[in-house]
Formats: structure tokens, C-alpha cells, sequence
């Protein structure tokens, strides 16, 4: 195993992120561009975070999400740099929404028990454009007449998002209180069970 | 009518939300032209189309309810069933009364409603020791977690999100990177047996054996064959090495005249006792 | 036309050649996330240039090149970035073997002589593949009606298996008659012996 020095550490570091096609993890850093160096857990975040500080008055920023680390443009400059693409952003009605967000905190869930929070129909539309984006998919089923599949939210979501795991999920907590708070026989609870991605 | 008016003239933005601030305006039910529509207009004409955006502005029975709820600035917690009951069933008369494709929910709702008014209205049981269970209570659990997977969908949308708020950066790699391709390994153990079986197979199928040659000479064949080319003879000693002594010289001899027997090589001799000339045998032009 | 101070035009720039889908150039820039500023060229070209400055210590560097501005990688850094995209090729069928085994043990060979003792076709791709590989290549062609190539393994092919030459190749007789002799069930001893690579 060779050594490597810091600096040329770093722009090994920062160009494998640039270039990688998804976000990369430190593992995969170690096991791909970094194969036949030495480097130590603890020198290798230091690079990282020191990449972190080098990008911070910069146009974009290294930051985390679920798959790993990756580059991506301030949020402030979104409404210039949208300009570069014809189409706009998709929007997502709220039945969407809502159905994705119950998914997100109560997961593992079934469509009946969406239903039933809802209120309404869940239409396969929704189901479907949710698991063709990867941001849910099937982790199972019920174990209830009819084996209704559970859903729960995929990293695809999170890194979507821009975050690195469901407790980054806004108001996850006062959800949690929330739910717990309303009823003891409710279904809530599950958020603490969620797989943490 | 002095309730719609008074939101036309309102400026500030309709969809003001949070938990924390429960109705200090009127929500819009719908908007209309541009207009926002906030009540039904109980003794005017009520546009059909308005009555098609209700629904699509709601969400479900869940929705509507909360909305009356907080345009009413109701407490959610002590559910003035009766008046909730009386507006819902309003909008879903109206709605009803215009024949527009109702969902069974919004019944379904109708009729719970109703069912917990009937039930508040029955005079309770002097022997019951035990409390009784609110009949609202469990329409009021509903509502509370509705309305708070409605708020996380709407913090949800404000996430800041990939093609929306931020980009991925991306960067090419120099033109010198390419793909690094692992190839399978192979031992030699494999190919041998590889070799037995296909010439087992072949033995099998086939009633005439296949000689089997020295490898060394086909080496040799092989070796000579890449040494030559088409267009210019060598002098036939060139393939010959002294170093290789007596037994190199065989192989080097035998596999010369296998070459010529394939017609693989040419051989020629200008006269006799002349020097041998080689070279590939070539493709003779028709 | 609003105004942007250099700081803040710097960042969008920066941005958006980053997160474009393609090289981007003066003009583009201008017309799209520059479009609402009042931006002189001299400005740009001078933002542009302190941007080729700040990233020449790093891992990726900013580049012109014929459709615009672009970030591309250190050339330097290629030989590890490379490793990103490490594919592993399947492992070999026993069509593959069967054929690298008989040019080895009858070269020179042609592809019919292949045919006929294996009783089935030699794909094209099996060739290919054993000749990209350097393991055989044509050391001729046969004075028979098409002219067939002759087949033979290649200096590689001895070293990747470490022979001096083909008569170190095992005599496949000799072999077989070891094979049975060890373990009629277990086959696989036999593969101790083989050179490891």
C-alpha cells in the first residue's frame, strides 16, 4: 500500500466527487479511486470537511445526503440557474405530496392505512409515479387478509431532498410529539421504527 | 356576501399556513377568474364551476372539514359538532344538488357526522360509573393527524429539492481517464480440461481420432508463420537457431514441412544446391 | 437591468458552468442565468479568469473548450479516477475455454477446424474477446477456398499463465489420467497445481 500525501489526498478527494455519476460514500472512495493508498478514517474526513470549508463562500457546496457526498449549487442561486433549462421543475400536487409525506413518517406503511389518514382514495397514479421517481418502493407486507404491500421511502427520496437520513426530515420531531400526543391506540408510533437509512 | 368582499379587497397572500397561527383570515375555498372565492354565497346563484374547484381544491372530507373548522376560528379540540355538521352539509347538499360527481367519502363523512350528533343528543345513563367515551373523539384525532400530514406535505414541498432549488454539480473527467475493465481469471488447470473435453467430445462424436502433434512443432508452426509475410521470401536457415541444438532443429524442420504440406508456406529453390527461399503462401489471384 | 456585484456574479457563473449539461459559453451565460444583470464583457471575462486562477491548485480545473466553459478533472488524477468506473468482466464460458484451449493445444488453427472439433459454431464474439484480451492472435491465413485465419496464442497468453513456452502447457493425456487418480469426485485438487495467478 502507498502512501499519500494530504494535498494530493484532497484533489483525488474532490475530483472523484465531481466526477462520480451518483453520490459517493467514504467507503466507495476507499475502495475505487483510493484502492492502493493507506488512509487512515480519521485523515480522510478531515479532507472532506476541509473540502467542505473551501467551498463554503463558493457557487456550490459539498454536502451529504443519503448516498454519500456530493457537490450541488447554493440554494440561493436557483431562480438565475433554473434559467439554463427550458422546462421548469415539476410540481407535485398534494395528494402527492401528502401521500409521500405519510409514507416518509410513518413508513412502513400500507395504502389502506394512508387511506385511512387521508380520508380519500389513494389513486395508483400516486403509488406509481412515487416508485417510478425511486422514492418509495415495497419493503414488504402486512401480515392482515389481502397482504398489502408496505411502502417506505428509498435513499433516491432523501438524496432528492438533500438529506442524510429521515431524522433530517423537517419537523420530524414535532410530528413524533405530535402523534404520540393524540391517541394511545394510534398507529403514530411507528415513525421510531423506521429503518434509519 | 360582506365576508366575500371583504377578502377581495384583502391583499395579503391567501395561503398563509401553520399549525402555531390557526385562522386569522378566511381562507379561500376556491379562486374563480382569479377571484378568490371564499364562501358559498348562501342566497345568490352559486357558479357550477366553483362548486367543480371545491372539490378539486379539497383534499377529501378531512380537508373541508378543517377548513370550516378554522374559518369558523373552532376550537378543534372541543368540536361544536352541530354547527361543523350543518356547514358540511351544506356544501355537500349544494354540491349534490348540482349533480357533480361526489366521492363516497365525502357520504361517508355525512354520515358520521351525524351519527356523533344523534349520539350527543341521547341523554346519558345515570348507572353508568365508567366515563363515557366522547362520541367526537375519534373524529377529532382524525382531523388533529390530518391536519398534521398536511403540514408535513407542505414542509415537504419546501425542501429544498434536487431540479427545483439546487443542481448537481457535475464534471467531466479528462479525456485520458478510461473505464478500467477487470478481466475474469483463468487458470491453467481450466484450460487443459477444456481441451479434454472437447477433444473427448469430438472422439465421442466422430469415428476418426484426431492425431495429436507435438506442441512443440505447432509452436514452432505458429512462430514461423508470424516471422514470414507475403510479399518477401527469408532465407529458409533465418528459422533456424543454433542455440536450440539438434532437437530444435527437428521441430524447426518438422514444422516447416507441415507448414508446406497445409500449403501454409511457400518453398523455392532457384536451382539445385541454391539457397531454400520462404515465404507464406499467397493468395493466388483468379 | 438590475446590477451584480463581482462577489455575487462570480458564485453564478461558478454555478452554473457547474451544473449545466454542457460546456457553456460567454453569450449563453448572458442570455440565461445573467440575462436579468447588467454584465460587460471585460466584467465576465475577468470573473471567468479569477475562477481559472482559484481552481488551478485543485483536483478539477476550469477549461475552454470548442462549445464553451467547462470543469473537467486533473489529467494528473486519471489513473485513479478511472477507477470509478471498474467494471468486472463475466467469467469465461466454457465455449470461451474449449475454443483458447484448442488454439493453444493445436495452433495454428482456423475457426472451421474449431468448428469441427467442438461440433458447434465459434462466435465472433469469442474470438474478439480472447483477441482483445492479447491471448491469440492471426499468425496467417489457410491456402484453402476463403482463406480462413490461423489462430495462435500470443507471447500474453504464456505470460499470463506463466510459461516459457507451449511445451510447458500440461500434456492434456497425462493430465487427465492425474485428474482421475487423485479423486474421481473431486476434480478441483487438481487446480492447486495449475501456475497461480
Amino acid at each position: 500500500m502507498k502512501k499519500i500525501n494530504t494535498a494530493q489526498l484532497k484533489q483525488l478527494v474532490e475530483a472523484a466527487i465531481f466526477v462520480a455519476d451518483t453520490p459517493v460514500t467514504k467507503q466507495q472512495l476507499k475502495e475505487t479511486v483510493l484502492n492502493e493508498f493507506t488512509v487512515a478514517d480519521r485523515t480522510l474526513s478531515k479532507v472532506i470537511n476541509e473540502l467542505k470549508l473551501d467551498y463554503q463562500p463558493r457557487g456550490i457546496q459539498l454536502v451529504e445526503v443519503a448516498s454519500g457526498y456530493r457537490f450541488q449549487s447554493l440554494d440561493a442561486l436557483s431562480p438565475w440557474l433554473s434559467k439554463l433549462w427550458q422546462e421548469n421543475a415539476p410540481k407535485y400536487s398534494r395528494a402527492m405530496l401528502e401521500t409521500l409525506a405519510l409514507i416518509a413518517y410513518r413508513q412502513p406503511i400500507t395504502r389502506g392505512e394512508i387511506e385511512q389518514v387521508r380520508g380519500v382514495a389513494v389513486s395508483s397514479n400516486i403509488i406509481k409515479t412515487l416508485t417510478e421517481r425511486d422514492w418509495i418502493k415495497v419493503v414488504g407486507h402486512k401480515e392482515v387478509p389481502g397482504r398489502p404491500a408496505l411502502y417506505a421511502t428509498t435513499k433516491g427520496f432523501l438524496d432528492y431532498f438533500s438529506m442524510a437520513s429521515l431524522s433530517d426530515l423537517p419537523n420530524a420531531h414535532a410530528f413524533e410529539n405530535m402523534a404520540e400526543s393524540i391517541a394511545s391506540d394510534s398507529p403514530l408510533k411507528v415513525l421510531n421504527e423506521a429503518p434509519s437509512e | 356576501m360582506s365576508e366575500l368582499t371583504k377578502t377581495n379587497n384583502n391583499k395579503e397572500t391567501p395561503h398563509e399556513k401553520g399549525l402555531s397561527t390557526p385562522v386569522q383570515q378566511p381562507l379561500p375555498l376556491a379562486f374563480i377568474n382569479g377571484e378568490a372565492l371564499i364562501e358559498k354565497p348562501e342566497d345568490l346563484f352559486i357558479p357550477p364551476d366553483a362548486l367543480e374547484v371545491i372539490l378539486e381544491t379539497f383534499e377529501g372530507p378531512l380537508d373541508l372539514l378543517l377548513y370550516l373548522i378554522r374559518k369558523q376560528k373552532f376550537d378543534i379540540t372541543t368540536l361544536p359538532i352541530a354547527a361543523v355538521t350543518k356547514q358540511y352539509m351544506e356544501y355537500v347538499d349544494a354540491m349534490m344538488a348540482l349533480k357533480l360527481e361526489l366521492a363516497a367519502e365525502y357520504l361517508l363523512m355525512a354520515a358520521i357526522l351525524a351519527e356523533i350528533k344523534s349520539r350527543l343528543l341521547l341523554p346519558k345513563r345515570s348507572d353508568d360509573s365508567e366515563e363515557e367515551d366522547d362520541p367526537r373523539a375519534e373524529l377529532i384525532r382524525r382531523l388533529k393527524e390530518y391536519e398534521l400530514v398536511k403540514q408535513a406535505a407542505e414542509d415537504l414541498d419546501i425542501q429544498p429539492r434536487l431540479e427545483r432549488d439546487v443542481f448537481k454539480a457535475h464534471v467531466e473527467v479528462s479525456e485520458n481517464v478510461a473505464p478500467i475493465r477487470v478481466e475474469p481469471d483463468v487458470s491453467l488447470a481450466e484450460i487443459v480440461l477444456a481441451f479434454s473435453t472437447a477433444m473427448k467430445r469430438a472422439e465421442a462424436f466422430e469415428n476418426h481420432t484426431i492425431e495429436r502433434e507435438a506442441l512443440s512443432t505447432r509452436e514452432r508452426m505458429s512462430l514461423i508463420l508470424s516471422l514470414l509475410t507475403s510479399s518477401e521470401y527469408m532465407p529458409l536457415e533465418r528459422l533456424f537457431t543454433v542455440e536450440e541444438g539438434r532437437a530444435g532443429v527437428v521441430v524447426c524442420f518438422l514444422a516447416i514441412l507441415e507448414l508446406v504440406k497445409e500449403q501454409l508456406i511457400l518453398c523455392i529453390q532457384a536451382g539445385p544446391y541454391a539457397k531454400i527461399h520462404v515465404k507464406l503462401g499467397s493468395h493466388e489471384e483468379n
